[in-house]
């Protein structure tokens, strides 16, 4: 498959949709596993 | 009764301070709220108010006058601009009455800006027979006011039970008024309760 | 209500800055565009219209900050919430005043800064009619924000973040209306839908408005 | 049982629990079949193309930043009608989650109009409302986050909600309006989906779906966290009480 005269513009699109996407879905899940832990702490 | 409240639940920020709580006050009386720092009387006292929604119970704010730690005044106004600002606000039409009780005509036409903090503090007392309620608030009206001040502020809320007003006050000095309650609001400390009741977070989670 | 009119206008006039600031701010602006983007008169002549729009719209934020967090500090909000008028009135007032101290002064001096922007003459009795009209939106969108934000204590990056988004209509209707006058073409639309955003906000932000004010004070 | 028990945080956390990992694997599956269909698996189009690559993430991610801000709307209202705790902690969360696909949204937009209209950015309607979009979002998640007391953030936050919502809308007509006014002619319709031959609808609307599940997913192990949060800095206020 060739992606023609647009390859790099196809790939940059996907490659920083990717990052920002993935960067939010790692902040999120970061995010919930500290709460998580800090609030098991304070419940002791 | 003028007021009369049963199974007020009061909040500051998103803790409840005070629950259960129940007073009343008759014409002509005044109640001495009595409390370490903290208790919640300020908060109970917003709550009156009508500053702070009760979590539980309600209150009658249209029939109470709340004067607060803060002066209320503006700097840039004279005295009789400020008096007369919240006289028109509350629709009395004459200023000087509480003018006389709490001696402010040598002040009338010096800016609020230049005033002594005591002097100040009296100006801004002297709204309060202004906004002709019933029920006067007052958390801790006598800081900065001197000996003096203090008997005549005394004097000004005597005059005002006189007349069948009532005063709930929070305050550690006395006034010398003729007829006092106190009421310990320590008894309401919500964190002698279930702390947990109205709190929608509060159930264990996992 | 008259009287807390009275006495913010009193304190805007002694206070200093009150009426001055916002004027102050504009004709700078006016100055600083010139001498950024060339005088060249060409150049100036089409975007003059935003210019002073735009100029507008800063010098009213300028001072939204202020609406509240006065009365906040020294307890005279806490003392008005507990009077006899209600809150919404409160709001009106308080934005009213705040075009008095601005909108308004603005308006009158936006003429004379034209000519520093060599906005032709046909649209000049359209630059006055769109600020007489749009400003008080500026003014009661601007009220909102600073009862959202009023009890906060870096309050006044946060308004100028939440209230400029909500100026944008009012921007655009504004300036295009001067543009639409100046070049002679109808100006219908833009001006109806200008009124339509300053009276939709003088009627129903006053509610928003003490909403958010109880809320803070609480 | 009515809809409204789960308003309740505690039964919120039960169901939320057993229904994410579906939400999850369904997101990880649809958006994985969808973009690996479209990436690989269609036609250059004859006008576009292999930019029309971009498609499979663009109009998905606009279509929910727009839908995130109407979820948020609904939420505020519930919450400001209801007080349903749950309901405000749930716009909270899809706010960031809403200006990151405004940002992907203009950022795919800007790298397929390079090559198609040769321009990175015009002043179109849409793109101009996206960008508006996006500073709502902005303004929304600073109030929040500079606010204590998270029942007034959340009243204050709703109300910012409803009359940034209807702003939101008249910026969209404004830009639109002023537009027609200046560019006419110059119309840069973005409608690409009304005239997509079949090859390129089906990991479209496969991808979509799967932004939705993304969203959907996000947006509860967001919600969890903010209940989470919320549930610590009572803790922890009633510590500094005692």
């Amino acid at each position: 498959m060739t992606l023609g005269p647009y390859a790099f513009d196809i790939l940059l699109a996907y490659a920083l949709s990717g990052a920002l996407v993935i960067g939010l879905v790692v902040q999120s899940v970061a995010a919930s596993r500290a709460t998580k832990r800090r609030l098991e702490e304070a419940e002791k | 009764m003028t007021l009369t409240i049963t199974d007020l639940a009061c909040r500051r920020g998103q803790i409840t301070v005070l629950r259960g709580v129940s007073l009343s006050v008759a014409a002509g009386e005044a109640l001495v709220l009595r409390g370490p720092n903290g208790a919640g009387k300020t908060t109970l006292l917003r709550t009156l108010a009508g500053l702070t929604p009760p979590i539980a119970g309600t209150v009658d704010p249209d029939i109470c006058a709340y004067a607060a730690h803060a002066d209320g005044l503006k700097g840039q106004l004279t005295v009789a601009e400020n008096l007369t600002f919240w006289a028109s606000i509350f629709g009395t039409a004459d200023i000087a009455p509480a003018v006389a009780a709490f001696d402010l005509a040598p002040l009338l036409h010096r800016r609020a800006a230049d005033l002594s903090a005591g002097q100040k503090r009296r100006t801004s007392l002297a709204r309060l027979p202004l906004t002709g309620r019933k029920v006067w608030l007052l958390d801790e009206p006598t800081v900065s006011l001197d000996a003096a001040n203090v008997a005549l502020f005394g004097r000004a809320v005597a005059a005002h039970l006189g007349t069948g007003g009532s005063a709930i006050l929070a305050t550690h000095i006395d006034l010398g008024l003729p007829d006092v309650r106190t009421l310990d609001i320590l008894q309401f400390a919500a964190r002698h309760a279930a702390p947990v009741t109205d709190d929608p977070f509060a159930e264990a989670l996992e | 209500m008259i009287a807390l009119l009275a006495r913010d206008l009193r304190l805007a006039i002694r206070a200093g800055g009150g009426f001055g600031l916002g004027l102050a701010f504009f004709l700078i602006l006016a100055t600083l565009v010139p001498l950024g983007v060339g005088p060249d008169a060409t150049l100036l002549r089409p975007i003059g219209p935003g210019i002073l729009w735009l100029g507008a719209l800063l010098a009213c934020l300028l001072s939204l900050d202020r609406i509240f967090a006065l009365d906040l500090e020294d307890g005279s909000l806490d003392l008005l919430a507990t009077a006899p008028i209600p809150l919404e009135g409160v709001a009106t007032i308080k934005a009213l005043t705040h075009w008095i101290t601005t909108g308004l002064p603005l308006t009158v001096a936006a003429p004379a800064l034209s000519l520093l922007l060599f906005l032709p003459t046909s649209a000049l009795p359209w630059l006055v009619v769109s600020l007489l009209i749009g400003t008080p939106a500026l003014s009661w969108l601007g009220t909102f924000g600073a009862a959202l934000t009023v009890g906060l204590k870096r309050g006044s990056l946060l308004l100028s973040l939440l209230v400029l988004p909500l100026y944008i209509p009012t921007l655009v209707f504004g300036a295009e209306v001067v543009r639409r006058g100046g070049d002679g073409l109808s100006v219908a639309t833009p001006l109806a839908l200008l009124a339509a955003i300053t009276l939709g906000c003088v009627a129903v932000l006053p509610f928003a408005t003490a909403a958010a004010l109880r809320i803070n004070l609480r | 049982m009515s809809f409204w028990e789960y308003a309740n945080p505690r039964r919120f956390m039960a169901l939320s629990a057993k229904i994410q990992p579906w939400v999850w694997a369904a997101a990880t599956v649809l958006c994985a079949t969808g973009l690996i269909w479209g990436f690989f698996f269609t036609p250059e189009d004859f006008r576009m193309g292999n930019s029309v690559k971009i498609i499979y993430i663009h109009v998905p991610s606009a279509f929910i930043a727009i839908n995130a801000w109407f979820m948020m709307l609904v939420a505020s209202l519930i919450w400001l009608i209801r007080r349903h705790h749950v309901s405000a902690l749930a716009a909270r969360a899809a706010a960031p989650i809403g200006l990151i696909m405004t940002i992907v949204a203009l950022l795919t937009g800007a790298i397929w109009g390079k090559p198609m209209w040769g321009t990175y950015w015009e002043w179109d309607p849409r793109l101009t409302s996206f960008l508006i979009l996006g500073l709502f979002y902005l303004g929304y998640s600073a109030l929040w986050s500079a606010i204590e007391e998270p029942d007034a953030a959340a009243d204050l936050t709703s109300i910012l909600c409803l009359v940034g919502t209807v702003f939101a809308v008249l910026s969209r007509y404004a830009a639109q309006f002023w537009s027609q006014g200046l560019h006419q002619g110059a119309s840069l319709s973005l409608d690409a989906e009304e005239n997509v031959a079949d090859v390129f609808w089906q990991p479209l609307v496969i991808s979509l779906a799967g932004f939705v599940a993304l969203f959907l997913a996000l947006v509860l192990m967001r919600t969890r966290t903010e209940i989470r949060r919320r549930r610590l800095s009572t803790l922890t206020a009633r510590d500094r009480l005692a």
